[in-house]
């Protein structure tokens, strides 16, 4: 889904960038207030830990396999703003070291992925989670995890369509069709691990005293 | 007597509710080599980050270089005291060698020239001026734990610290990093190591505290590691040196030699003199 | 990632030696006007000079191309996915055709790839600061790659632990054990992640960080090769760009 | 002879290039106790990973048990090479205790009885019995670490292989381990230990593998370990009964001491006996 350089036209590329800008420094402060000086440490170890993530494989169909997004399990595990400033971080590594996604694209795949991906997650976990049903935490990180995928490949799709680079009405059917299916792995997964490092931090909590709370151990 | 760490009364439990220290009351001596042994999860580590105020006490109190911890005298007690911690990727995190070593000196705020010269100081003493290009994950454990004491050593602490720093550690890394320790100490620095190690605690350090879940449960010169009550309850192993010298009967001697040569040139004048004993 | 930065030692070729803010100034401002051109005869042209100048420079090509292999086999496949959407779409709309998309795609991997595999760690990170990426910005990626690379070791010695007990993965995501194995073992890695980040917390804390994070770093002045390849770089798409919107019709008659 | 493992001229090198093995030829004997010995980085782990499949010779063959080591023998590698990793938090993932032990018996597609058998069994063994329902992450390093031999313990290998089993454990769970291995290999398994704790390796194995920067410095008996040449070579130290019966002057043994006990029996009856040497 990481959008190469050469598919978007000039007018989408600074229309992208300069959202993507403008919402990086946003939740730059934000993070900054919520974490302190341990935002660095803090985020900078996260987003190598979303880094490694995404190379988790998981089968999808016949045998076919799909990776980790990871917006989602950021956006629940660390709060919205924190999750878009590591998935952006990912994103920039991924474009100037691996060749994953254009320089000049950049703008478009942070806004997809890690702003659009991790506001849409976490919009979706909270106002779910609310309803109060059996089940409702659980169907809430699935939807979550699952609608954060759709975003992204409904953005991918229009602002390639926007450019001119293919038409809308033959790339949102297949576009959408995929993602659905893949993004079926990435709740359940999802789902999984952070049912589990819940249920780990309740019995462990003082190696993370200073990871939830700020301010503890100082 | 002039103490490095003066410890009263200390007390410390985690959020949750696990009691990490009760009541450890201990005095460091300025310019000693003390060792800290216990078993895993014994509170050793927990202690160490007390030295230098990244946990500040819950109870008692803590006194370095007679300055009492408080969170104003942190910046104080960063400087003066150098915690080295166990994984040496945990506090090497910088792109280069040279960076990381220089992190710490930029954070006293010294100037450039200062910085530069205190980080080619700090390579030299550990031996690694060929790497300070380098980034660390080229580097091999142990260089690595070089680094990271290298990161130290340029703050220039008045005491040393260092938490299990023998782990993963092969027999050349380990005689290297002896020979840093006992070059550090020689320069006038104390030196705190925190090991489960006896065998080089007893070989190196003059001062012993031994630590049981969160207490004390002795503090000594190394005939602490020769008291069968206390290895036995603190879950550890006496020193092979020890050991061997209990086994041989009817042996009295004024004072257990520290390392296994020493130990040889004592047996070498028993068997050589063997027959006074008939 | 291990094999991206060991360029500390060969720094004997020109390439090498020109500053780092110029090399990725210039790859992103050449990469920016040729995503404007359409013209495949255009792209190429700028694509041929560019692999001339990395030759001249002495920029070892071969070896980069077989890295940056997979990136472009990967621009290559959407490329031809966009050809053949298009091809069965009914409003004939596209304006590029999928052969362009490659070639401007090709071109900025290998010139942002060349840029970057050009310089030392350090450099780079200078770059960023003296691009004016924010602080908070330039820490995270240089905190990332350092921690990325133990991360990853961490994760694939779990994976490897779990292949010597035998477990095998499912053909697909109904396949309830091996999700819950996939799901732990992210969770895991989080775990870890999670108490490492409180370790090196601690770690900086003891060595006096309080919020602020530089590099010592004097670069050095920039020369007239500097300028001279940063010119050349951007210029020669510039030209193309002007050619195709027909400004040089007179030369062309 | 009967070979549990035979490896002929094995080469491995990493996709990046880094020769990893050259030439390994090594037959390690069924029944036996091995330690691999060498410094960090030397490829004992690399070599471990050879045993079960992990990897797959890229020169050369491995052979377990007689059986060639490739894709379709695979299974039959996994099930009878044991592999414990060093950090028991890269193996051990499930929430309970018992959950993990029963991972590789799950995998190897038994019957629900079986495999509560095999995993009280292993629990046992290993003496976390009650721990058996708590969460691996709620536990002590040594306690994890034990949980981590009982998961390989489970699936019954014939042969146990463990990649530096001692770094990072306290005296206590150090002798805890002694005792498992001792007791695997009592029941017939070969154990295989790569480490760099020559003391241990001394102590403990009848088989010696030196290894240096991806080769095989020597193979033999722990006499090996005595010799200058190449605990040198292989950047190791002589173990603490060497250094100490290398110190007697004029001293003359048959057979070194394995231990700091036996040597302390040697020694006795050498002083008492002295005035024969006079």
């Amino acid at each position: 889904m990481h959008i190469p350089d050469g598919f978007l036209d000039a007018k989408t590329v600074i229309v992208t960038s300069a959202a993507s800008l403008a919402a990086l420094k946003y939740g730059m402060t934000k993070a900054k207030k919520e974490l302190g000086e341990r935002d660095i440490p803090s985020l900078g170890v996260m987003a190598a830990f979303i880094f490694a993530a995404q190379m988790v494989n998981f089968p999808v169909m016949a045998g076919t396999s799909g990776h980790l997004l990871g917006a989602a399990l950021a956006a629940i595990l660390f709060g919205p703003y924190s999750a878009s400033l590591v998935l952006s971080t990912v994103l920039i590594v991924q474009c100037l070291f691996f060749q994953d996604g254009g320089i000049t694209a950049l703008g478009a795949n942070i806004l997809n992925m890690a702003v659009a991906g991790t506001f849409v997650a976490s919009i979706v976990y909270n106002t779910v989670k609310k309803l109060r049903f059996t089940g409702s935490e659980m169907t809430a990180i699935f939807l979550s995890a699952w609608l954060s995928v759709l975003t992204g490949a409904f953005l991918t799709s229009f602002e390639l369509a926007i450019s001119g680079t293919v038409s809308f009405n033959a790339v949102i059917a297949p576009m959408i069709l995929v993602h659905a299916v893949i993004g079926i792995g990435e709740g359940i997964i999802t789902c999984v691990a952070v049912a589990y490092i819940r249920r780990i931090l309740d019995i462990k909590p003082q190696a993370f005293a200073n990871y939830n709370e700020r301010g503890e151990a100082r | 007597m002039d103490y490095a760490v003066e410890i009263d009364d200390l007390a410390f439990r985690y959020k949750d509710g696990t009691v990490a220290l009760k009541n450890i009351t201990i005095n460091i001596k300025k310019g000693s080599k003390t060792a800290i042994l216990g078993h895993n999860g014994a509170g050793k580590s927990t202690l160490l980050l007390h030295l230098n105020g990244i946990y500040l006490p819950q109870r008692g109190s803590v006194k370095v270089l007679g300055v009492e911890a408080n969170k104003e005298n942190e910046k104080f007690l960063r400087k003066m005291v150098g915690l080295v911690f166990q994984d040496p990727d945990d506090q090497v995190f910088s792109p280069t060698v040279w960076d990381d070593v220089a992190f710490g000196p930029a954070n006293l705020g010294l100037a450039k020239e200062e910085i530069e010269l205190r980080v080619e100081e700090a390579l030299k003493a550990v031996e690694i001026e060929e790497y300070a290009d380098k980034m660390p994950f080229h580097l091999s454990y142990g260089q690595r734990k070089r680094v990271a004491i290298a990161g130290v050593l340029a703050m220039k602490p008045e005491i040393l610290v260092l938490d299990e720093p023998h782990a993963f550690l092969d027999p050349k890394s380990k005689e290297n990093l002896y020979n840093i320790l006992e070059k550090e100490n020689k320069e006038g620095k104390t030196v705190i190591v925190a090991t489960h190690d006896v065998d080089f605690a007893h070989e190196w350090a003059d001062e012993i505290i031994v630590m049981r879940e969160g207490e004390v449960l002795s503090q000594g010169g190394t005939e602490v590691l020769c008291r069968e009550e206390i290895i036995k309850e603190a879950g550890l192993e006496f020193p092979k040196v020890v050991r061997l010298i209990r086994k041989i009967r009817g042996l009295k001697v004024e004072k257990i030699p520290k390392t296994i040569e020493e130990a040889g040139e004592l047996f070498n004048s028993l068997i050589n003199n063997g027959c006074h004993r008939d | 990632m291990n094999a991206i930065f060991g360029q500390e030692i060969k720094k004997q070729n020109i390439f090498f030696k020109i500053d780092g803010r110029i090399k990725l100034i210039s790859a992103i401002m050449s990469i920016a006007i040729l995503t404007t051109i359409s013209k495949e005869e255009y792209l190429a042209a700028c694509l041929a000079f560019y692999i001339l100048l990395l030759c001249l420079t002495g920029f070892p090509v071969l070896n980069t191309m077989r890295r940056i292999l997979l990136p472009v086999l990967f621009v290559g496949f959407m490329s031809a996915a966009v050809t053949f959407a298009n091809f069965f779409s009914v409003q004939q709309n596209s304006s590029v055709s999928g052969a362009a998309l490659f070639l401007r795609a090709f071109y900025a991997i290998l010139a942002l790839s060349s840029a970057i595999y050009s310089m030392t760690f350090r450099e780079f990170v200078y770059s960023l600061w003296a691009l004016h990426v924010p602080d908070t910005l330039v820490n995270l990626i240089s905190f990332t790659i350092r921690y990325a690379n133990i991360l990853n070791d961490e994760l694939w010695r779990m994976v490897v632990a779990r292949k010597a007990r035998g477990y095998s993965g499912g053909r697909n995501f109904w396949h309830t054990t091996s999700m819950r194995v996939i799901g732990r073992l992210v969770a895991v890695l989080f775990l870890r992640a999670a108490e490492r980040s409180q370790r090196v917390y601690h770690a900086m804390l003891s060595r006096g960080y309080s919020g602020d994070m530089r590099l010592l770093y004097t670069p050095e002045k920039l020369g007239i090769r500097d300028f001279a390849y940063g010119a050349l770089m951007t210029m020669v798409p510039l030209f193309f760009k002007v050619a195709e919107m027909g400004e040089f019709s007179w030369i062309m008659r």
